[in-house]
């Protein structure tokens, strides 16, 4: 119950925010915060509930992203109908994804991830209709009547889409599927063996977490009225999916999000105060310190003071 | 305690008030990524206008107050530095980081709020905007400027066939498609044409084939790693002698550092630049002098040619439509830009209607008696012989190229 | 060239659970040492032990050599594998994906083994001619008995005094636990070897032991001074001589 | 064809330090790049000083090595000593290393890039009409010594035998009388020594820059998985499928399309025979 108030409170709180006079910057900043959001409870999906690392976040984001611009510029289709489709694409390619590397374990599949993105992205590069290697110049619509701008309008919708996808993962979380994700993680042997559908969960678990990813960028072409694929498929959001949750905790829903806030703030706010060669060491040193000193994230950290409290006592 | 600084705060005040509010220009520039380098150097050049200005007593009696962000050439994050420089930092004015890719994205906002945008060396970025407060400070307008100059030269050294040679990226691509066209319509026969991906490790293979279709012409674009890697394999490998001229639009042959480490293999390729030493432009000497001191500490190009001097252009045309309306209004500054001849270190600048210069005056040079290991020697005209366009024409192209390498 | 093996009263197990409770035994110099016992009653977590695999929660492990005194609860495995002390793991823990060679090489990476590796290679291949037929063949793709042979021979590399052999009977065929058991005594003749043996097949066993140990839920319930007194048991009469007969 | 044999080599030569800390000691060494990248910018200060690129790689060498011990060491302490989950963690941990060491760079020497200068870069050797270039000549002769080097010590000496096995049964190892902490230790100072070498051979082929090491994860994972991990001749043959194929399908369908293919290549690799083409 508290968690559907939290949810609520959310949605209410993003488009009570579009609509008021609040500064215009937020919602650039706050667009790309919550696309962290959703690429990293995302990433965890697979990542976190069953241990398989997917390095390959940039694929399923850039498919995404070039889905929703094939369908702008063909059919002129709106927004949501782009992230539906855009859903879609990257969820079939999880899907595809999952058929041929799930099999592998460890760091194979991460390395076949990566190999998605490098084909991914020189499929578009040879695709002369979305603009090749050039990028493509887009003239976005005019934004619905309720709001502003149409930025304000996208941080609304990728609010949505956060929370959605929170909802998304912690549904998978308390079900019998999260259940078995974590046999999977724990040992997949084990979990085969006590009649756990290993495959069959890998694969929902890729598909879904492909779909999120896709559905994150799909409003990125609107974003930023243009789009190219050398930073369509850029490796920094396969890093920043992948260090995101491991900063916030990995076994938990709250995990990615609190990680995802807490990096994508950092970034932005490095990005426009220190601003120089500093400001990518950020992700770099963030994650090395959290891999090391606090395995288990920021709620690693947190339940640990919480039983010092208890104890003390 | 409290009260003595109540009152120094109060006499802080009191000073700021006495002194008008600064002038604010702001900019993303990409000091890091794929464009970092090149960005570092622009990005002096803008600071010694700031610092000049200030040093003359400000804009309007204003000093100005420069605030720079960097894009790391992601053109994801330049919407949101804008809007940030826009509605917290509220600058006054904005200039366009450099290169097309981090551009392209702020080009609707711009629009959409009406603001005056100092472009800086894109290329056909308000092609489909079409933004009519749009200023870029670069040489060339569409992708016929850059190369009609180097189809020009070999068409009149006798060429009847060409190969192309391209970088599978964005500002390559667009040059090579209209220098695809621009062939067509002179004649000239396509004997070879490779797109090559980025990060390609070697040419060898592709300078073979080259060599194997014996074009009269080879028109290359490249980016910069790959453009130092063309010519170590054309050294290695040679073109073989039916080529007579070779370069055109290799991007990096202009930066320093490469200049001086490739040295004597440079001779005989013809490239574009924007400027070369031996063009009279009033002022640019005396800039480049105290930009070579400069540069010198804080690590940048030390020669400095290719960016700088447009970079400190565009402040210098600010400046201008500054003092002649005084006034900070975008549209009122626009409407100067548009009507008036900028007198800037790069020569006289007049825009058309669709912000890119009325007169594009690419240069095409031919590298001559390079040596190695010598940067000195590229302040001397001479070494980048300029063969286009005709009224800073200094010499004819020497042909073929293996003849002009001296070998 | 003395040699003396003291266990004295250990406890050892794993986290919660306690696999060893007061366990002595001791073996000296020259002895074949049988340690007899059904599946899961510590006969290698004792082995383990003795090896600094796992280290007892009370007691003492120690290993005379020459005069002087090892505490081999102090020492680890390498350590004690470098005093020549080596160990046919339960379950032969072979390099699957090197050749059976490599296999033997490995085996005398201890400094003193590798001036006797010519010697100990030949004398392997001799007593188990196969090896040398598969010396370039991966280890994983011998059968069972191979391997068995595989991980004895590699011990072997490594010129031990005390060979510790856990479990050589498991997962192989009657007619191979056989030979194996001969080919251990005819080793033991030749190299005059000191050694512990962990075993379930009480009938195989006792073909080589000169005394043994009756080891049930983690303590010895039976020092057998003689091959005899172990068959007169009671107990060995209940778990091994078959009860049913 | 031949370049791509020449170019095959190279990246051969790139993947091998790579094929020990990730094939053998599974290591999830995503920074074998960066430290690479890195190792091409020691040639070229060292270069500045007159030395020549290879004699300064081989210079590296011991001090590469000490940096590799030193990073395992920590590796070790911080994760596979508390041993759940280290390979997301250390896959992670490593990802940050580069981002470090990138950064560390760019920092240092800024974001222009580098080349060094030798007798052999710029000249090639003519055979009848056939020009190839000495940098690639050099670099293909230090890929056949560097892994015949590596292979002779992998099957030659104790340590390097012990460095085959130690992934594959750590207990059993000690049974060796082995300590497979200090073999990985000093097999990821091998591996981190021989990226050294791996560095000053990629800026003899070519100019150098911080980013650079992103373009070689994806390059050398692919010649070491597709080589079947830990295998040294394995990987020297995976280089050459990757260079031939890429001149291959440069030559055929173009060049745009050569990052995919040999990408792909890795895929259907690992779709069908994950354990590598010349894996065992």
């Amino acid at each position: 119950m508290k968690f559907w108030i939290g949810v609520a409170a959310t949605v209410a709180l993003a488009a009570g925010l579009a609509l008021s006079g609040t500064n215009e910057y937020f919602f650039y900043a706050g667009y790309v915060v919550l696309q962290f959001v959703v690429l990293a409870t995302a990433w965890n999906i697979l990542g976190g509930y069953a241990g398989y690392v997917n390095f390959g976040t940039a694929a399923f984001f850039g498919i995404g992203a070039y889905t929703a611009v094939v369908l702008f510029k063909a059919v002129g289709a709106p927004l949501g109908v782009q992230i539906l489709a855009a859903a879609c694409a990257s969820g079939l390619l999880g899907f595809g994804t999952g058929l041929l590397t799930l099999r592998l374990r460890g760091i194979f599949f991460s390395i076949a991830t990566v190999a998605v993105i490098f084909i991914m992205h020189t499929a578009i590069v040879n695709w002369r209709y979305v603009g090749g290697a050039t990028g493509v110049q887009l003239l976005r619509p005019p934004a619905m009547p309720l709001f502003d701008s149409y930025t304000r309008m996208l941080f609304v919708v990728m609010a949505v889409l956060a929370v959605a996808g929170v909802c998304i993962a912690r549904y998978i979380e308390v079900s019998w599927i999260g259940r078995g994700l974590r046999a999977i993680r724990d040992s997949e042997e084990a979990a085969e063996c006590s009649g756990v559908p290993t495959l069959k969960l890998k694969l929902f678990a890729c598909t879904v977490s492909g779909a999120l990813m896709g559905a994150a960028g799909a409003p990125l072409p609107m974003y930023m009225s243009f789009l190219e694929p050398a930073s369509s498929f850029d490796l920094n959001y396969s890093v920043s999916a992948l260090a995101m949750p491991m900063i916030g905790g990995t076994s938990h829903w709250l995990g990615p999000v609190i990680g995802a806030i807490l990096l994508g703030s950092v970034q932005q706010i490095v990005t426009v105060t220190i601003s120089n060669e500093i400001n990518v060491l950020v992700v770099g040193v963030l994650l090395v310190v959290f891999v090391v000193a606090a395995p288990d994230g920021v709620l690693g950290l947190l339940r640990k003071l919480k039983w010092l409290h208890r104890s003390s006592r | 305690m409290r009260l003595a600084s109540f009152v120094l705060g109060l006499a802080f005040s009191a000073a700021a008030l006495a002194q008008p509010a600064p002038v604010k220009i702001g900019m993303s520039m990409p000091q890091t990524g794929s464009l970092g380098a090149g960005g570092k150097a622009a990005l002096l050049a803008l600071q010694m206008w700031v610092d000049d200005v200030n040093a003359k007593g400000g804009l309007l009696g204003r000093r100005i107050e420069f605030i720079v962000y960097d894009d790391q050439t992601n053109p994801a994050l330049t919407p949101g530095i804008y809007t940030k420089l826009l509605d917290v930092d509220k600058v006054d004015l904005i200039i366009a980081p450099y290169g097309t890719v981090p551009t392209a994205p702020i080009m609707p906002l711009v629009k959409q709020r009406g603001l005056l945008l100092m472009g800086n060396f894109s290329f056909q970025v308000n092609h489909t905007v079409k933004h009519d407060m749009w200023f870029n400070n670069s040489p060339w307008t569409d992708a016929s400027s850059w190369s009609d100059g180097f189809i020009h030269i070999g068409q009149k050294a006798g060429a009847k066939t060409i190969a192309f040679l391209a970088a599978d990226q964005e500002f390559a691509q667009n040059l090579a498609n209209g220098a695809r066209t621009l062939a067509k319509k002179a004649g000239l026969q396509t004997v070879y044409d490779q797109n090559y991906p980025p990060a390609t490790v070697d040419f060898s293979a592709m300078i073979r084939a080259i060599r194997a279709a014996r074009p009269d012409i080879v028109f290359v674009m490249s980016y910069p790693n790959d453009s130092v890697a063309i010519v170590r394999a054309i050294n290695e490998i040679g073109v073989g002698d039916s080529v007579k001229l070779f370069g055109g639009g290799m991007v990096g042959l202009q930066f320093t550092p490469n200049m001086v480490s490739l040295g004597s293999s440079l001779n005989g390729i013809v490239n574009y630049n924007s400027y070369v030493p031996g063009v009279k432009y009033p002022g640019i000497e005396d800039f480049l002098q105290r930009y070579a001191k400069r540069a010198l500490e804080a690590k940048v190009d030390p020669l400095g040619f290719y960016l700088p001097p447009f970079n400190y252009a565009i402040g210098q045309m600010l400046e201008q439509a500054i003092n002649a309306t005084k006034s900070l209004d975008h549209r009122k500054l626009a409407d100067y830009l548009h009507k008036h001849e900028m007198q800037t270190i790069v020569g006289p600048i007049r825009f058309g209607p669709d912000g890119e210069w009325a007169n594009p005056r690419v240069i095409h040079a031919q590298f001559r008696g390079v040596v190695d290991k010598d940067m000195e020697q590229f302040r001397h005209p001479g070494r980048q012989v300029i063969l286009w366009p005709e009224q800073y024409k200094i010499g004819e192209a020497i042909v073929p190229f293996e003849k002009a390498r001296g070998k | 060239m003395a040699l003396e093996l003291r266990i004295s009263a250990i406890d050892a197990g794993y986290g919660a659970v306690r696999a060893l409770h007061g366990v002595s035994i001791g073996i000296r110099q020259g002895e074949t040492v049988a340690l007899l016992g059904t599946n899961g009653n510590g006969k290698s977590t004792l082995m383990k032990c003795v090896m600094g695999m796992v280290r007892p929660t009370r007691g003492s492990v120690s290993l005379d050599l020459d005069g002087e005194t090892h505490d081999l609860t102090r020492l680890s495995t390498e350590e004690i594998v470098n005093l020549g002390v080596a160990m046919v793991p339960e379950g032969r823990r072979l390099f699957p994906k090197l050749s059976v060679e490599e296999n033997l090489l490995l085996g005398a990476f201890r400094k003193p083994a590798r001036a006797d590796i010519g010697r100990n290679l030949a004398f392997s291949f001799e007593i188990f001619p196969v090896l040398a037929e598969r010396r370039r063949q991966l280890a994983g793709s011998l059968s069972g008995g191979q391997q068995q042979m595989l991980a004895i021979s590699r011990a072997l590399m490594s010129s031990p005094r005390l060979l510790l052999v856990d479990e050589p009977s498991v997962g192989l065929a009657p007619i191979l636990v056989s030979h194996t058991i001969t080919k251990i005594r005819e080793l033991k003749q030749r190299y005059g070897l000191t050694v512990l043996m962990a075993e379930q097949n009480f009938h195989q066993a006792i073909r080589i032991a000169d005394r043994g140990y009756i080891i049930v839920h983690g303590e010895i319930v039976f020092d057998g001074r003689t091959v005899a007194e172990l068959e007169q048991n009671p107990l060995v009469k209940n778990y091994y001589l078959g009860s049913a007969a | 064809m031949l370049f791509g044999i020449l170019v095959g080599c190279f990246y051969a030569a790139v993947s091998v330090g790579l094929s020990v800390a990730f094939g053998l000691l599974d290591v999830p060494h995503v920074a074998h790049p960066a430290l690479m990248v890195l190792g091409s910018y020691c040639t070229y200060l060292l270069g500045r000083y007159g030395w020549d690129p290879i004699v300064a790689g081989i210079a590296l060498t011991p001090l590469f090595f000490l940096l590799g011990v030193a990073i395992y060491r920590f590796y070790y302490e911080t994760f596979e000593k508390r041993g759940s989950d280290a390979g997301v963690r250390g896959l992670a941990f490593f990802f940050g290393l580069a981002f470090i060491i990138e950064v560390g760079l760019i920092l240092v020497f800024g974001v222009d890039q580098r080349m060094v200068e030798a007798d052999y870069i710029g000249k090639s050797l003519s055979l009848g009409g056939y020009r190839i270039p000495w940098r690639l000549l050099v670099a293909f002769g230090v890929a056949l010594l560097l892994t015949a080097a590596l292979t002779l010590y992998l099957s030659r000496t104790f340590t390097g035998r012990a460095i085959k096995a130690v992934a594959q049964d750590e207990p059993a190892l000690r049974l060796m009388g082995a300590n497979p902490v200090r073999i990985k230790q000093w097999a990821f100072g091998i591996a981190t020594a021989v990226t050294a070498l791996a560095g000053a051979m990629l800026i003899v082929v070519g100019p150098v820059e911080p980013s650079l090491d992103r373009v070689y994860i994806g390059r050398t994972f692919c010649v070491v998985v597709l080589a079947g991990l830990g295998s040294m001749t394995g990987t020297l043959l995976a280089g050459l499928i990757l260079g031939v194929s890429e001149s291959i399908v440069l030559t055929l369908f173009g060049a745009s399309w050569a990052p995919a293919v040999a990408f792909g290549l890795l895929l259907v690799v690992l779709g069908i025979r994950p354990q590598g083409l010349f894996g065992r």
